[in-house]
C-alpha cells in the first residue's frame, strides 16, 4: 500500500540538508506551510537557499526561518512589504543573498522545472535592468529574453485536502504557488488542513496529482491570524478563526 | 489650474471599461477603480495570485486568509469566479489575455516606456512582483497618476530616468490633469480634466503634446 | 450581462474564413466536438489549416471535413490510425500536407502560444529526423531543440459543462487537449453537454476559466457512437449510450 | 534453444516493477504487463492522454467514450485517480516523474538508442504519438520486445538503421530469449530466459555482451 502520509511535521521535514535549495509556497500568508516552517526550524538545516515569492511576514514563518540566519540566498518577486521588517534587517545587514525575479518568470521558470523544459523564451523584464545579461532574441518581431529552470531539493507546499497517493487540492487563492513547486522539487512536502481516505478526492478537481508529491501530513487547525490581521476570518470549515497567540 | 481628485479619478476610468472586460487593478491607487465599476454592468476582475471573477472586499466577520488579492487584502469571489495556480494565472497575462491593467507610475515616456517598480534610490530593497508581466501582458495597459510628483516633476516625461518596467507598453494615461494616449507621435491630449489647457500642461510637462484631432 | 452561449452550432462556428488555422481537440474520439466539425462542414470554410492530435477517425468528424478537402494542413501527431482511410487516402494522393510534431512537442507548442512563451527548449525529438533542422542547444548538460509556439484563429473543443463566462469543465480523459487549445486561439468556440447556470460550477474546479472562451453552444445529446463502437457506454449522465446511427 | 512466451515475458517485466512506481505501459504488448502487476500492491499507471491511477477494460455495458487509454482503448479509474490536460500529462513525462516506462521497439543500440515509430519505409505515413515523450521521459526506460525479428534479424544492434525515437534513452531490454541492461560497455546480459546461453546470445544478435559480475 501506497502510504505518502506522515504522522508530525517534524517527520515530514526530515532529511533536509544543509546547503539544500527549498521552495516555499505561499503569496504572502496564503498557502504559506507555517507548520512545516516552524518544523525546518527545529530541524536544523541551514546554509539554504530558498525559492519563495515574499520573503517573509511578520516574525512568523519563513520570517522566523530567516530570524535565525538559516538562509544563504533568497530567490523571489517581492521581498519588500511594510511587514518584511526580518528580511529587510538582514539584506542591509548585508547578511543575506538576493535575486529578484520578475513573478511571471518566477513562476514558469519553476514550472520549467517540473516540466523538463530546457530553457523558454519569455517577454517579461525586456528592456530592464532585471533582464540585464540575460541572451535576448527577436521572435515574430517580439523582443524575448532567455530564462531557465529553478528546481529545488525540496518543496514545502500548503494544500487544503490530501490522500494517501499524495493528491492534493487547494483552497481559493491559497493555492498559488504549491502546485507548481510540488512538481520541481526532488521532495515535495506538503501540509494539509484534513487527509482524506483515497477516492475521496473528485479526480477531476485534483489539482496536484500524488506523483508529483511525497509526504503529507495534517496540520488543522492552521495557525492563521497574527497581530489581529485576518481577526475574524473563518476556517477552511467556515467556522471563525481563533487569533492563534 | 486645478484638476480632479484621485477617486473621481478612478471613477473616470472605470467609465472607459467596457462590459465584458477582464481586468487587472493594480496595487494602490489603480485598487480604487474597482469602486467605481457601472452597477450592473459585468466586467471580469483578475487578480494575478490566482482568481478571476474577484468581488469586493468581505464584510466583517467573515474575512477569510486564503482568498486575498494581489496587495495581499482579504477579498471575496463572485458566481462564475476561477482559480488557478501561478503558472496559469501568469500565462494568462503573458499570453494577452487580460484585455485591460490599470497601473500606478513614476514615470511614463513618451515612447510607452514604464517605470512604476523601482527609484533605483541607493539602498533600496528591489521588488518587483508581477509588475514586470502586467506591463508587457495585457491587451491595454492605462496608467493611473497624478501628473505631478510630489516636488512638482512631470510623470510624463521625454525619457524614463528611473529603472524601466517595461518598454513601449502604456496604451493611455490618466492623470488628475488630463487623459493621453500614447501614439507614435508621443503623448496625444484625449480628454482635459477641471480647467486644465494644453498649454498648462506643455509647460508642466516641458513635453509638446499632440491634440486630439 | 455577459452572455457567451448561443443556440446552435451553426451560430457558434459563424465567421471562420478560408485560410484559417483551426485546432480541434480531441484525442481520437474522445473530447472530438464532433458536432462543432459538422457545423464547420456546413459553414463552408476551406483551404484550412488543422492542427488536432490526429486525422481523423471513421467517417465522422474531423474525418468527414477531410473528405470534403477542405483541409490543405494538417499538424498532428498520430495522424496514421486504424481508422485513419480518409487522411491516409488524401496523403497518399498529395492532397494535404503534414507536419507531424511528437505528442508532448505538440502540446507544449500550443501551451505556449496561450502563455506568450516566445519558444522553448525541448529534449524530446533530439537526435531524431522530427528534429531535422531545429536549432539545437545543450543546457545543463542535456541536449535540446527549440520549438516555437502553435497559435489559432479558432479552436473548436467539446467540454462537458459550461456557463455564460464561457467557464468550462471537463469528463476524464476528453479532458486532452481542450484547456491549451482554448488559451491558444483568437476565437475559442466549446460544444458543452449542458449549459449550466452562473455559479453552478465550482470555482476550484474549473478547468478553463472563461476568460480563454468566446462561444459556448449546447449540443446534448453527443452522437458517440459508430459502427458499434463504444456501444453499451453510458453517457455523460450515467445513462447507455445510445447508437448514434 | 527456446525462449518464452509474450504473456511469461509480460509477467516478468511486471515482477520488476516495485510498489509505489508510477509506470506508462506502451501501446501494444506492453500493455500486457498491467495484467500481470501483482496483485494487493499499488502501482500508478499512467496514460499520456490525461490520466494516473488507470485500471482495467470496463465491464461490457459500462464502456464510457470519454474515458480512454492511449491506445484509444476504454479503460476505468481507480479510487485516487486523477484526470489532466495534455500539457500537464507531457510535463510530467519529460519533467522525468513516471519511474518507469515500458515500450516496443524495431530495434535497440548498444548506446540505448531506440527505434520504435518508424521503420522509414518509402510511402509510409509518419506518425510518431507520444513515442518520443515517452522515450526521454522516464527515470527508466524499458523495452519489452522479441530478440529477433520475424526474418530472423537482431533487434539489438550495434547501431540502428531505423529512424531514431530516442538517443541513449534505454536502460533495460526484456526480450523473450533474456534480459539485458544497457551499461557504458553495451548490453549486459541480466538474465538468461528458457534455456538460452549467452553464447547463443551472441550468435544471433552478432554483438559482444556483457554477462552480469
Amino acid at each position: 500500500m501506497i502510504d505518502k502520509t506522515v504522522s508530525t511535521v517534524a517527520e515530514a521535514v526530515a532529511g533536509i540538508e544543509d546547503g539544500s535549495t527549498i521552495m516555499i509556497g505561499g503569496f504572502g500568508r496564503a498557502g504559506q506551510p507555517v507548520e512545516l516552517i516552524d518544523a525546518l526550524i527545529d530541524q536544523g538545516a541551514s546554509d539554504l537557499t530558498v525559492v519563495s515569492n515574499n520573503a517573509g511576514n511578520g516574525d512568523l514563518g519563513l520570517a522566523a526561518l530567516l530570524a535565525r540566519g538559516r538562509v544563504r540566498r533568497m530567490i523571489c518577486s517581492f521581498p519588500r512589504q511594510h511587514d518584511s521588517w526580518v528580511f529587510d534587517g538582514l539584506f542591509r545587514a548585508g547578511q543575506i543573498e538576493l535575486e529578484v525575479v520578475p513573478q511571471g518568470n518566477l513562476a514558469e521558470r519553476i514550472r520549467a522545472a517540473g516540466a523538463g523544459i530546457g530553457a523558454f523564451f519569455t517577454p517579461t523584464g525586456v528592456g530592464t535592468e532585471l533582464a540585464a545579461g540575460k541572451e535576448e532574441r527577436v521572435i515574430d518581431g517580439r523582443r524575448y529574453v532567455l530564462d531557465y529552470p529553478i528546481k529545488a531539493d525540496v518543496a514545502l507546499i500548503a494544500a487544503y485536502r490530501g490522500d494517501r497517493w499524495g493528491n492534493l487540492v487547494y483552497r481559493e487563492t491559497a493555492r498559488n504557488f504549491g502546485p507548481i513547486m510540488a512538481a520541481a522539487a526532488t521532495t515535495a512536502v506538503a501540509q494539509v488542513d484534513h487527509v482524506v481516505e483515497l477516492g475521496a478526492l473528485d479526480p477531476e478537481s485534483v489539482v496536484t496529482p500524488g506523483i508529483f508529491v511525497n509526504r503529507v501530513v495534517a496540520v488543522s487547525p492552521r495557525r492563521w491570524v497574527e497581530n489581529g490581521e485576518f481577526v475574524g476570518g473563518v476556517d477552511v470549515d467556515g467556522e471563525p478563526l481563533e487569533v492563534a497567540r | 489650474m486645478t484638476g480632479i481628485g484621485r477617486v473621481e479619478l478612478a471613477a473616470r476610468i472605470a467609465q472607459d471599461i467596457p462590459e465584458g472586460s477582464y481586468v487587472n487593478l493594480g496595487i494602490g491607487a489603480p485598487t480604487l477603480v474597482a469602486n467605481h465599476l457601472p452597477e450592473g454592468l459585468e466586467i471580469i476582475l483578475h487578480t494575478e495570485n490566482g482568481l478571476l471573477g474577484m468581488g469586493r472586499a468581505p464584510e466583517p466577520g467573515r474575512v477569510d486568509p486564503d482568498l486575498i488579492n494581489a496587495g495581499k487584502q482579504p477579498v471575496t469571489a463572485l458566481p462564475g469566479a476561477a482559480y488557478f495556480h501561478h503558472a496559469d494565472s501568469f500565462g494568462m497575462m503573458r499570453g494577452g489575455h487580460l484585455d485591460i491593467c490599470v497601473l500606478g507610475a513614476f514615470q511614463v515616456s513618451s515612447a510607452g516606456d514604464l517605470a512604476n517598480w523601482s527609484t533605483g534610490a541607493p539602498g533600496a530593497i528591489p521588488a518587483v512582483g508581477g509588475a514586470m508581466d502586467l506591463a508587457i501582458g495585457a491587451k491595454n495597459v492605462w496608467v493611473m497618476t497624478d501628473l505631478l510628483t510630489r516636488d512638482g516633476s512631470s510623470k510624463l516625461v521625454a525619457e524614463c530616468t528611473y529603472p524601466l518596467t517595461g518598454v513601449g507598453c502604456v496604451s493611455r494615461v490618466y492623470t488628475d490633469r488630463a487623459v493621453f494616449d500614447v501614439t507614435d507621435g508621443g503623448f496625444r491630449v484625449r480628454e482635459l480634466l477641471g480647467d486644465t489647457t494644453v498649454a498648462e500642461l506643455e509647460q508642466l510637462t516641458a513635453l509638446t503634446l499632440e491634440e486630439r484631432s
